[in-house]
C-alpha cells in the first residue's frame, strides 16, 4: 500500500509553535537596538562626538567599523548613539501620527449626523493642508530640535494614516459582524473597540511599523532642507542627509545609517507580525 | 432619489468651498504667527537694509498696517474675486506663478502616483503567492523601498543612470527623458508603502471562500491575486491616493531641488523662508484644491473598487 | 586666459548652471545680492572695472577726474555705446541709475550703502556725469566697479520696478531674452555690443550666441549635469566635487575668491560672556579649525588670518593671534572668573554655564562649513564652552541676529575694497536700520577704530589709506572679536570645451564675453 | 443513454482518502467512485467531513490540510501528487464544484457575470461577446430571473438564492464531466429547487457524473443513484438509494431517516397562548406598510413592497416565499439594520424602526437574530468561543450554549472560517440564544443542517418557546419545517405578502395560487 501525499494548494504556512528564523533575527536586532538606546556607551566603540579631522573620510576598517565621517568621528558610534534619538523620532512621531490619524478617521467615519458635515470637513482641512508646510511651520515657530521634529513629522503624517484607516473603517462598519454586534445591542464604543478597530488594525500595524522608518526619513528630509536635529546630535536621519553630500566619495556615511533605518523597519514589521500571530491565536 | 443626490452634490461642493476657506484662513494666521516681517519680504528679503520710509510705504501699500482682521477680510475679499495677489518677493502675480509651476509638478506627481501603483501591484502580485523565500524577499524590498529617503535614492539613481550608464539626463531637460528619474525617485518609496499595505489585506482576502471558489473554477494563483485579492487589497491604497497626490505636490521639493525642476514644492519652501505670504497662500490653496478634487476622484474610485462604500456614502446611524 | 589655444569659434549656446539662489529680481539695484551680481554681469556694465593687479581700469567711463577736495568727480563716458534697446548711453542714464539706487522705493541695500556719500549726480553734458559727495570717498571707484551699481538705461528704469526686474536694459554683451522662474534665464548675444572693459581679449560682439542660465540648487546634481555634458559651466562647486574634478582632470577650474570680508566667525562683544575680552580670546585660542579646513575643503580653501579677503591688496594678516592653545584658553577662562566646571565639563561662573548661541543660516553656509562649525563646537567644548548651534532658515536667522540672540555668527559680506571694514566694524553699524539690519555683528564699539575707519575712507592718499587700514585691521583682530576662517569660496568648474571664460576682478563674477565653445 | 455503473472506467475513483488538520483527522479512509451519468450522494451528520472530502477531490483541501490517499483517479488519470498546474486544468473543466458557502463564495467586488465568465474564459478563450452570451444562457438555465440585470450585479446585491444559482451556473459553465455539488439547493425555495433538480437531472442524463452533497434526503432521493452515509469522518454505510432509504442497515442511517421532518401540523403548545388581539395587548412586533427599494443596474428594485405584519408574544410567524422575494430584506428592516423607504415598525406598541439607533439600543437585547450569511456575521478575527461569549447576557456559558446546538466544546478556540457550513450555522444560533431574546428573527436558521441536528435545533427552539414564551419570525424555504413550527405563516413573492394566515389552514387550504404551487413543488421523500 503506497500512500502518496497530495500537494497542498497554497504554499504552506510555517508549522505552528516554532519560532521562525526571521522572527528570531528580528528579535535579536531589537535587543541590540534596545541596548544601544539604554547603554550606548557599552555598545559603541568610541565617543560619538570626538572629532579627529585628520582621520576624516576613512572607510570602514577594524578601528572604525562603519568608517569615519567628515569630521573624523566614528560613524558606528554615532549610529549607536543616534539610536535613541532616531527611535524616539520614529516611535513618537508614528504614535502621534497614528493616534491623531485614528481619532480623525474615527470622527470622519462615525461622525454621526450632527458631526457629519463639520467634523468631516475639519478633518478634510487637515488632510488638505500640505504636510510639508505643517512641518515647516512647526519648526519655524518652535525652533529646530528633536521634539519639534517629532511633532512636525507626527502632525504631517497623521492625515495619511487617517485616510487609510478611514477607508478601512468604512468597509468594516457595513460588514455583517458589525451589524450583528449592533443587533446584540452593544454600544458603539464597544463595537468600535472590539470589532472595528481590531479589524482595521492589520493594515494599521503595517502602517505603524512602516511609519517608524518613514518618520526617520521624514526627519532626514527636514535635515535636507536644513531644519533637522541640532548638531552635533547623532541622529540617523540627520546623518543620512549630512552624508549625502559625500555620497560619491564616502558611501559609508549614508549607507550605514540608511541600513539601520531599513533594518529597524523590517525588524519592527516582523516582530509586529509575530505579535499579532500570537495575539490572534489566543 | 434625485433631489437626494442633488443635495449630496451640493453638500460636497459646499464642503469643498469650506475646505478651501479654512485652509486659506489657517495659512493666513499661521503665517502671521511665525517670526519675520512680511514687509521685509517685499523689500528684498530679511537681509535688506530697507529704510524706514520704504518699510512704511510697503506696509501701507500692502495694507500690512491695518488691524489683523481687516487684513484677513481684505484677503478673503481678494480671494473671492479670484485674485490671489502678487508675490512679495518675486513681484509677479501669484496666479501667473502658479500657472507656471503647477503643470510640471502635477505631471510629476501624477506620473509618480501611477508608476507607484504599477510597481506596488506588481510587487504585491508576485511576492504574496510564490513561496516563502520569494515572499520574504518581496516584503523586504517593499519595506526597504518605503524606508528610502528621496534624496538618497535620487543621488543613487543619478549616479547609476546618468553618470555611469549615461542613459538619462541627471537634471530636468524639459523633455520626457528628464522625467524618468524624478518620477522613479518619488514612486519607489510610495510603491513600497502601498505594496506593504496591500500585502496585509491581500493575505486576508486570500483566506476567503470566494477565493476558494475561484480556485475551483481553475483560476491560477496569479489570476486569483490579480482578479480577486488585489481589488480587496487595493481599497486602503486607493483611499490613500488622493492624499498621496496632495502630499506629493508639496513634498516634491526635494526631487525638484535635486533634479532642478521648477515646481510648487520649491516655490512653497522658498516662500516660507522669505515669508512671502501671498505665494504661500496660493500654493496651499492649489494643493488643497487638488486634494479636494482627488478626494472626490478617489472616493469615486473606491466606490468602483468597493461598492460597499457607495452604499455608505450617506451617513449611517452606526455611531450616534 | 584660455590655455588651450586656437581660434575662437563663433556661435553656440553656453549652458551655465548656478547653485546660488535664483534672484527675485534681475536688476541688481533692487536689493543687491551676489546671485544678482552673478547674472547681471552678463547684461549690465559698470563705469569702471578692476584688472588682475587690482588697478581700476576704464569701462563705460573712459576717463575720470576728481576735484581737489574730493567732493566732486567727473566721469567721461565712452562714445557711441548703446543700450540693448538701441538708445545711446548718456550721462543722464548715469544720473538715473544713481537716483534709482538711492530711491527708497527701489529697496537697494548694497548699492545704497556704497553710495552713502554721494549726494547727487549731474549730467554736465551727454558724455560727462558729475558726482557730488558729502565727504571724500576713497572707495568711490571701487564701489562703482561693482555690478550692484551697474549702469541701466533711464528709459528702462522708468518702466517701473516690476518690468525692470524681468529684463533690465543695459549695455552688456548679452541681453535677457526670457526668464522662466525657477528654471532658467535665456540670454542672447547683443549684436551691437561695443563696450568691453579695458582688459577684455577682443572687441565687438561676444563669441557665444546665447547663454542658457539655469538654476540647479543641488550641488551633486550640478556636478552630475556637468559630467553628463548637460551643462558647460557650474558655479559653487563644492570642495569634494572640486577634488573629484581635479582627479578626473576633465574640467577647468576657476578659483575666484570674493573680495571684501573673509569668511569669519564674529563674536558678539555686545553682551556677556563675550563682552569680556579674556573670554573672547579664550574662545579663539580654544577653537582649532586648521585640520578641519584641510579635510573638509579637500585642500581647496586656505586658512585665512585676516578680516579681509586675500584678493584685497590692503588686507592684513596676523597668524600669531590665532594660534590654537588650549592651555592658554583655560588660563584665560580662569582669569575671567569661569573657574568652576560642571558635570558635563562646561565652565561655570556664578552658577551660570558658559554657553554660546551660534545661529547658522542653512541658506548661506555650505555643508562643509556647517561641518566645520561642528568642529568649532567640539574643540571649544574642550576648553569648557558650550556652543549651541541652531540651524535656521534665512528669516529666522536674521530674526536671531536682530534680536541679539547670538554669541557667535558667520555672516559673509562682499564688497570691493577695504571700505567693507567700515561697514562691518564701525560703531555706527551697531545701530540697527529700521528693518533691524545691522552689519557690525561683532558689536565692536571702539572710538579709535571708528576714527581710523572714517579717516581711511576719506583719505585720497593711497599710502596714508593703506597705513590707516592696516592699523584698523590690527585693532580689529586684536580685539578678538573675529575668527577668520578662509576666503569666501567661489569656485567655477568648466567643461574643457569652454574657452576664454574668466572671472572679473571686481566681485569675482564670471564673464563670458570672451568665451567660446570649442568642438 | 445511461451507462451502467461499473461497466466503464469510473470518472472518479478514490480509495483510502484521509484528510487531517492541525486539530485532528476529519476524513478517515474514504473510498468512492463515480461513473458517467451517475449521481452519487453523500449524506451525513453536519461536520462529518462531506465538504472537506469534496474539496480534497479537487486538491483544494487548503494549506493547512494534510491529504493522503491510496488512489485518486479523475477521468482515468492518476492525480496523486499532481502539480498545481495540472490541478488547474482539472478544476472547472473536468470537475465543476459548487461550494457550500453560496453566500460568500462569490467575490463581493465583482459582478457575477464576470465570475461566471471567468470559468469559461480560463479554459477556453472565446470573445467577450460570446462569453456574455454563454453567461446569459447559463443564468437562464439556472432560472435566474432577469439575467441581463443580474449579470451586472455583485453578490452583495443578490439574495441568497440568487447567489446560489450564480454559483451553480459557474460550475456548469463548461459542462464538466464531473459535477460536485455541495448543498446546491440550501438557499432555494422549493419551486426553484425543483427547477434546479430538474436541471441536474438533465445534466446527469447527458452523461455527467454528479457527486451531490445534501442534508435533504428528499432531494437526494430524487436525484441520487447511490448514497454514501458519513459520520464523524467515516463512511458508515453505502448502497443504492432505494435500498438505503428503505432498509437502512446502520443505526445512524436509521436515526437520520427517522428525523426527517414530516409535513405535519405543529403540536399544540403546552400552554395555550392567546391568539393576537384577543388579550388586547399590542403585538410584540408590528410592521405597517414597510417598503424598501434598491438601486440596481438599469433601474430600481422594489425588494419589499408595502408589507404589514404582526407577531404576538410567544408565537411563531413562518415566512416562506420565492428566493429573492425580499424575506431577508424584510428581516433587516424589522431589525432596524436597514432604513425603510416607507412604513414603521413598533416593538411592544412603541416606535422602533424610525428611531435613531441610539434610542433603540436599550431595547436591542429583546430581539435576537440568526443571519442567513452566518460566516459574514462573525468577526473574522474572533474564535467561536469569543463570538458566543460576547453575546452572553444570562447564566449560560459558552460550553453549555455550544452543547445545546450540538457542538463540541473543542470548537470554541477555532476560527469560524475553518468550520463546516452546519457548524457555522449552529454557532450563529448559539450566539442568538446567548442574548436570551424575547423575539428571534431567524433567516434560514437550519438550512445547512442535517435532519438529525435540525430536529435537535427545532426541538430546542420549541422548548424555549414553551419555557420562555420566545416569539419567532422564522424564514425558511423548507415547508415541512415551517409547518412544524409556525402558528401563522406568511407567503412572500416579489416583495409583497401574498397571503397570511394560521399555519394549518394555509397548508391545508391555500388561497393563493402561488402558495398552491409551492406546496406542490415541495419534494417528498416517497412518492
Ligand atoms: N480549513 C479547516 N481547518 C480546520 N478544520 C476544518 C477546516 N475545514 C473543515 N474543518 C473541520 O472538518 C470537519 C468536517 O468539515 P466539513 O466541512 O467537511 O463538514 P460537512 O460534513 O460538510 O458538514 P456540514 O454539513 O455542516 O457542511 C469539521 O469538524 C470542520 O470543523
Ligand atoms: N444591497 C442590495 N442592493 C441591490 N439589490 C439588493 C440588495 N439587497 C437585496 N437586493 C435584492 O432585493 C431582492 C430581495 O432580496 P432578499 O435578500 O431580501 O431576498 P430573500 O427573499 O431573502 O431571498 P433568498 O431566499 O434567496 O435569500 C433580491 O432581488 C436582491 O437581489
Ligand atoms: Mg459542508
Ligand atoms: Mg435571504
Ligand atoms: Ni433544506
Amino acid at each position: 500500500m503506497s500512500e502518496l501525499e497530495l500537494r497542498g494548494v497554497v504554499a504552506g504556512h510555517a508549522p505552528r509553535g516554532r519560532i521562525r528564523v526571521g522572527t528570531l533575527l528580528a528579535g535579536l536586532f531589537a535587543l541590540y537596538l534596545l541596548a544601544a538606546c539604554l547603554f550606548p556607551d557599552a555598545v559603541a566603540t568610541a565617543d560619538p562626538n570626538q572629532i579627529a579631522p585628520k582621520e576624516a573620510f576613512s572607510g570602514p576598517s577594524p578601528a572604525h567599523w562603519f568608517g569615519t565621517d567628515e569630521s573624523g568621528r566614528d560613524v558606528y558610534s554615532r549610529v549607536v548613539f543616534g539610536t535613541a534619538n532616531s527611535l524616539l523620532i520614529g516611535l513618537a512621531a508614528t504614535a502621534i501620527g497614528l493616534v491623531l490619524g485614528l481619532i480623525l478617521a474615527v470622527l470622519a467615519a462615525f461622525g454621526g449626523r450632527f458631526f457629519d458635515f463639520t467634523v468631516n470637513r475639519t478633518v478634510e482641512v487637515l488632510f488638505a493642508f500640505p504636510g510639508l508646510l505643517l512641518a515647516l511651520l512647526v519648526i519655524v515657530i518652535a525652533g529646530p530640535g528633536p521634539v519639534t521634529a517629532t511633532i512636525a513629522v507626527g502632525l504631517s503624517t497623521a492625515p495619511g494614516y487617517a485616510r487609510i484607516i478611514r477607508g478601512q473603517l468604512i468597509g468594516i462598519r457595513s460588514s455583517g459582524y458589525v451589524e450583528a454586534a449592533r443587533v446584540l445591542g452593544h454600544p458603539p464604543s464597544r463595537i468600535l473597540g472590539r470589532h472595528i478597530l481590531p479589524n482595521a488594525l492589520a493594515p494599521l500595524l503595517v502602517l505603524a511599523t512602516l511609519g517608524i522608518g518613514q518618520a526617520i526619513v521624514w526627519a532626514s528630509a527636514l535635515s535636507f532642507l536644513g531644519l533637522g536635529a541640532l548638531p552635533p546630535t547623532a541622529e540617523w536621519g540627520a546623518m543620512l542627509s549630512a552624508g549625502r553630500t559625500y555620497i560619491g566619495t564616502a558611501w559609508w556615511l549614508t549607507v550605514f545609517p540608511g541600513l539601520m533605518i531599513v533594518l529597524t523597519t523590517v525588524a519592527s514589521t516582523v516582530l509586529g507580525r509575530a505579535l499579532t500571530r500570537i495575539g490572534g491565536r489566543s | 432619489m434625485t433631489p437626494g443626490s442633488a443635495n449630496r452634490v451640493l453638500l460636497r461642493l459646499a464642503g469643498a468651498v469650506f475646505v478651501l476657506w479654512a485652509v486659506a484662513t489657517l495659512t493666513f494666521f499661521a503665517m502671521r504667527l511665525i517670526p519675520g516681517d512680511p514687509a521685509l519680504a517685499i523689500l528684498g528679503g530679511p537681509g535688506s537694509q530697507a529704510s524706514p520710509e520704504a518699510l512704511e510705504q510697503a506696509r501701507r501699500e500692502h495694507g500690512l498696517d491695518q488691524p489683523l482682521l481687516v487684513q484677513y477680510a481684505a484677503m478673503l475679499g481678494r480671494l473671492l474675486s479670484g485674485d490671489l495677489g502678487s508675490s512679495y518677493a518675486l513681484k509677479v502675480p501669484v496666479a501667473d506663478l502658479l500657472a507656471a509651476q503647477l503643470p510640471g509638478t502635477l505631471l510629476l506627481a501624477v506620473c509618480s502616483l501611477l508608476v507607484a501603483w504599477v510597481i506596488a501591484i506588481a510587487l504585491a502580485l508576485f511576492s504574496t503567492g510564490a513561496g516563502r523565500i520569494a515572499a520574504s524577499v518581496g516584503h523586504g524590498i517593499e519595506l526597504a523601498g518605503a524606508a528610502l529617503p528621496h534624496f538618497w535614492l535620487a543621488t543613487v539613481l543619478i549616479a547609476v543612470f546618468s553618470t555611469s550608464l549615461g542613459w538619462l539626463p541627471p537634471v530636468s531637460s524639459g523633455d520626457l527623458s528628464g522625467l524618468v528619474l524624478p518620477v522613479l525617485t518619488l514612486a519607489i518609496p510610495l510603491a513600497g508603502f502601498l505594496a506593504a499595505i496591500m500585502r496585509e489585506s491581500m493575505l486576508d482576502a486570500l483566506a476567503q471562500p470566494y477565493v476558494l471558489s475561484a480556485r475551483a473554477r481553475g483560476e491560477s494563483e496569479l489570476g486569483i491575486r490579480a482578479r480577486h485579492a488585489i481589488r480587496h487589497a487595493a481599497i486602503p491604497g486607493v483611499a490613500l491616493s488622493g492624499w498621496a497626490l496632495g502630499s506629493l505636490l508639496s513634498g516634491a521639493v526635494i526631487v525638484e531641488t535635486i533634479f532642478a525642476r521648477p515646481g510648487l514644492g520649491r516655490t512653497l519652501v522658498q516662500a516660507v523662508t522669505v515669508r512671502d505670504v501671498p505665494v504661500v497662500t496660493g500654493v496651499v490653496l492649489v494643493v488643497a484644491l487638488v486634494y479636494v478634487l482627488m478626494t472626490l476622484a478617489s472616493d469615486a474610485a473606491s466606490a468602483i473598487v468597493d461598492p460597499r462604500q457607495r452604499a455608505q456614502a450617506s451617513p449611517q446611524e452606526v455611531g450616534a | 586666459q584660455s590655455s588651450a589655444g586656437g581660434e575662437p569659434v563663433e556661435g553656440g549656446t553656453l549652458v551655465y548652471a548656478s547653485g546660488d539662489a535664483e534672484p527675485d529680481c534681475l536688476d541688481p539695484h533692487v536689493g543687491g545680492n551676489y546671485p544678482q551680481a552673478l547674472i547681471a554681469g552678463q547684461y549690465l556694465e559698470s563705469l569702471v572695472s578692476i584688472d588682475e593687479d587690482g588697478e581700476i581700469i576704464p569701462w563705460l567711463a573712459s576717463d575720470w577726474t576728481s576735484s581737489e577736495d574730493g567732493l566732486s568727480w567727473d566721469f567721461t563716458l565712452q562714445d557711441d555705446v548703446r543700450f540693448s534697446d538701441g538708445s545711446p548711453l548718456t550721462a543722464a542714464d548715469v544720473k538715473a541709475t544713481v537716483e534709482h539706487i538711492q530711491d527708497p522705493a527701489t529697496g537697494s541695500s548694497t548699492g545704497y550703502l556704497a553710495l552713502g556719500k554721494v549726494t547727487g549726480v549731474e549730467a554736465v553734458s551727454d558724455t560727462v556725469a558729475r558726482f557730488t559727495l558729502s565727504a571724500p570717498d576713497s572707495a568711490l571707484l571701487e564701489s562703482l566697479s561693482m555690478p550692484w551699481l551697474a549702469i541701466e538705461s533711464a528709459a528702462g528704469i522708468a518702466r517701473g520696478i516690476d518690468e525692470n526686474c524681468l529684463a533690465p536694459i543695459g549695455t552688456g554683451p548679452f541681453v535677457v531674452d526670457e526668464w522662466v522662474k525657477q528654471d532658467r534665464v535665456s540670454l542672447v548675444r547683443n549684436e551691437e555690443y561695443n563696450s568691453p572693459p579695458a582688459d577684455a581679449a577682443h572687441s565687438g560682439p561676444a563669441h557665444l550666441e546665447a547663454i542658457d542660465w539655469r538654476f540647479l540648487p543641488d550641488s551633486a546634481s550640478r556636478y552630475a549635469a556637468l559630467q553628463a555634458g548637460q551643462v558647460d559651466v557650474i558655479d559653487n562647486a563644492q570642495p569634494d566635487t572640486l577634488a573629484a574634478a581635479a582627479d578626473a582632470g576633465t574640467f577647468t577650474e576657476i578659483d575666484a575668491p570674493r573680495p571684501g570680508a573673509s569668511n569669519r566667525l564674529e563674536l558678539n562683544s555686545g553682551k556677556a560672556p563675550f563682552n569680556d575680552p579674556f573670554v573672547r580670546e579664550a574662545f579663539i585660542r580654544a577653537v582649532d579649525v586648521n585640520d578641519g579646513i584641510d579635510a573638509l575643503f579637500f585642500g581647496t580653501a586656505e586658512r585665512s588670518y585676516s578680516a579681509l579677503s586675500s584678493v584685497e591688496p590692503l588686507g592684513y594678516s596676523d597668524e600669531a593671534l590665532f594660534d590654537h592653545d588650549l592651555d592658554a584658553a583655560e588660563a584665560l577662562l580662569d582669569e575671567a572668573g569661569w573657574t568652576e566646571t560642571d558635570a558635563d565639563g562646561y565652565r561655570v561662573k556664578n552658577g551660570e554655564r558658559l554657553s554660546l548661541a551660534f545661529p547658522v543660516s542653512t541658506n548661506q553656509s555650505i555643508p562643509a562649513e556647517q561641518s566645520l562649525f561642528e568642529q568649532v563646537q567640539a574643540t571649544a567644548a574642550e576648553a569648557g564652552f558650550e556652543v549651541t548651534i541652531s540651524p535656521l532658515d534665512l528669516s529666522s536667522w536674521y530674526g536671531a541676529l536682530f534680536s541679539n540672540d547670538y554669541d557667535v555668527v558667520s555672516a559673509p559680506y562682499t564688497k570691493v575694497g577695504p571700505d567693507v571694514l567700515r561697514i562691518l566694524y564701525h560703531s555706527a553699524s551697531i545701530t540697527p536700520a529700521p528693518s533691524g539690519y545691522f552689519a557690525n555683528l561683532a558689536q565692536l564699539n571702539d572710538p579709535e577704530l571708528d576714527a581710523l575707519l572714517s579717516q581711511a575712507s576719506s583719505s585720497l592718499d593711497a599710502d596714508e589709506r593703506a597705513a590707516l587700514y592696516a592699523e584698523a585691521q590690527e585693532r580689529i583682530l586684536g580685539s578678538f572679536t573675529v575668527l577668520p576662517l578662509y576666503d569666501q569660496q567661489n569656485h567655477f568648474l568648466l567643461g574643457k570645451q569652454v574657452q576664454g571664460a574668466r572671472a572679473i576682478n571686481t566681485v569675482s563674477t564670471p564673464n563670458f564675453y570672451d568665451a567660446w565653445l570649442s568642438e | 443513454m445511461t451507462t451502467t455503473p461499473g461497466s466503464t472506467t469510473p470518472l472518479l475513483d478514490v480509495a483510502g482518502l484521509s484528510v487531517s488538520f492541525a486539530h485532528g483527522t476529519v476524513v478517515h479512509d474514504v473510498d468512492l467512485s463515480l461513473h458517467a451519468g451517475e449521481c452519487l450522494a453523500i449524506v451525513g451528520e453536519s461536520g462529518s467531513g462531506k465538504s472537506v472530502t469534496a474539496r480534497a477531490l479537487l486538491g483544494l483541501a487548503g494549506p493547512n490540510a494534510a491529504v493522503l490517499a491510496e488512489r485518486l483517479e479523475l477521468l482515468g488519470t492518476d492525480r496523486l501528487g499532481a502539480s498545481e498546474r495540472a490541478w488547474r486544468g482539472v478544476r472547472g473543466r473536468e470537475v465543476g464544484l459548487v461550494l457550500q458557502d453560496a453566500l460568500v463564495s462569490l467575490d463581493p467586488l465583482r459582478p457575477i457575470g464576470r465570475e461566471i465568465g471567468d470559468a469559461i474564459r480560463l479554459h477556453e478563450r472565446p470573445g467577450a461577446a460570446e462569453t456574455h452570451a454563454r453567461v446569459l444562457r447559463l443564468l437562464e438555465r439556472v432560472a435566474m430571473p432577469n439575467p441581463e440585470q443580474a449579470i451586472r450585479q455583485r453578490s452583495g446585491e443578490l439574495s441568497g438564492g440568487l447567489r446560489q444559482r450564480a454559483l451553480i451556473a459557474a460550475a456548469l459553465a463548461l459542462n464538466p464531466p464531473v459535477l460536485i455539488a455541495d448543498e446546491p439547493t440550501t438557499a432555494l425555495d422549493v419551486s426553484v429547487q425543483a427547477r434546479i433538480l430538474a436541471l441536474l437531472a438533465e445534466v446527469k442524463e447527458q452523461g455527467t457524473g454528479i457527486l451531490l452533497i445534501s442534508h435533504d434526503l428528499a432531494v437526494v432521493n430524487q436525484l441520487a443513484d447511490r448514497i454514501i452515509v458519513m459520520r464523524a469522518g467515516r463512511v458508515v454505510e453505502q448502497g443504492p438509494t432505494r435500498r438505503l432509504l428503505e432498509q437502512p442497515q446502520h443505526a445512524y442511517t436509521r436515526e437520520l431517516i427517522a428525523a426527517i421532518p414530516r409535513s405535519a401540523p405543529r403540536p399544540a403548545p403546552a400552554t395555550a397562548i392567546p391568539a393576537g388581539g384577543q388579550s388586547g395587548a399590542p403585538p410584540l412586533l408590528q410592521a405597517r406598510g414597510l417598503s424598501k427599494a434598491f438601486r440596481v443596474p438599469g433601474g430600481r428594485l422594489q425588494a419589499v413592497d408595502d408589507v404589514s405584519l404582526e407577531l404576538h408574544a410567544g408565537q411563531t410567524l413562518g415566512l416562506v416565499g420565492e428566493s429573492g422575494s425580499g424575506k431577508s430584506t424584510l428581516a433587516r428592516l424589522l431589525l432596524g439594520l436597514a432604513t425603510a423607504d416607507a412604513g414603521t415598525v413598533t416593538l411592544d406598541g412603541e416606535p422602533w424602526s424610525p428611531l435613531p439607533e441610539k434610542a433603540r439600543r436599550g431595547r436591542r437585547h429583546r430581539i435576537g437574530a440568526i443571519y442567513q450569511d452566518s460566516l459574514g456575521s462573525f468577526d473574522p478575527r474572533w474564535s467561536v468561543g469569543r463570538i458566543v461569549q460576547d453575546a452572553i447576557r444570562g447564566p449560560e456559558t459558552v460550553t453549555s450554549l455550544l452543547g445545546q446546538v450540538g457542538l463540541a466544546p473543542e470548537l470554541a478556540p477555532r476560527n469560524p472560517l475553518t468550520l463546516s457550513g452546519g457548524q457555522r450555522q449552529r454557532v450563529s444560533i448559539a450566539r442568538a440564544l446567548a442574548a436570551e431574546p424575547e423575539l428571534l428573527i431567524c433567516d434560514e436558521p437550519v438550512s445547512a443542517l442535517d435532519v438529525t441536528v435540525q430536529a435537535q435545533i427545532l426541538e430546542l427552539l420549541a422548548r424555549l418557546q414553551r419555557e420562555r414564551g420566545l416569539s419567532m419570525l422564522f424564514i425558511s424555504h423548507d415547508l415541512a419545517v415551517i409547518r412544524q413550527l409556525s402558528d401563522r405563516v406568511a407567503v412572500m413573492r416579489g416583495g409583497r405578502i401574498l397571503e397570511q394566515g394560521a399555519a394549518e389552514s394555509l397548508f391545508t387550504d391555500p388561497q393563493h395560487e402561488y402558495t398552491e404551487q409551492l406546496l406542490a413543488d415541495a419534494p417528498r421523500l416517497v412518492g
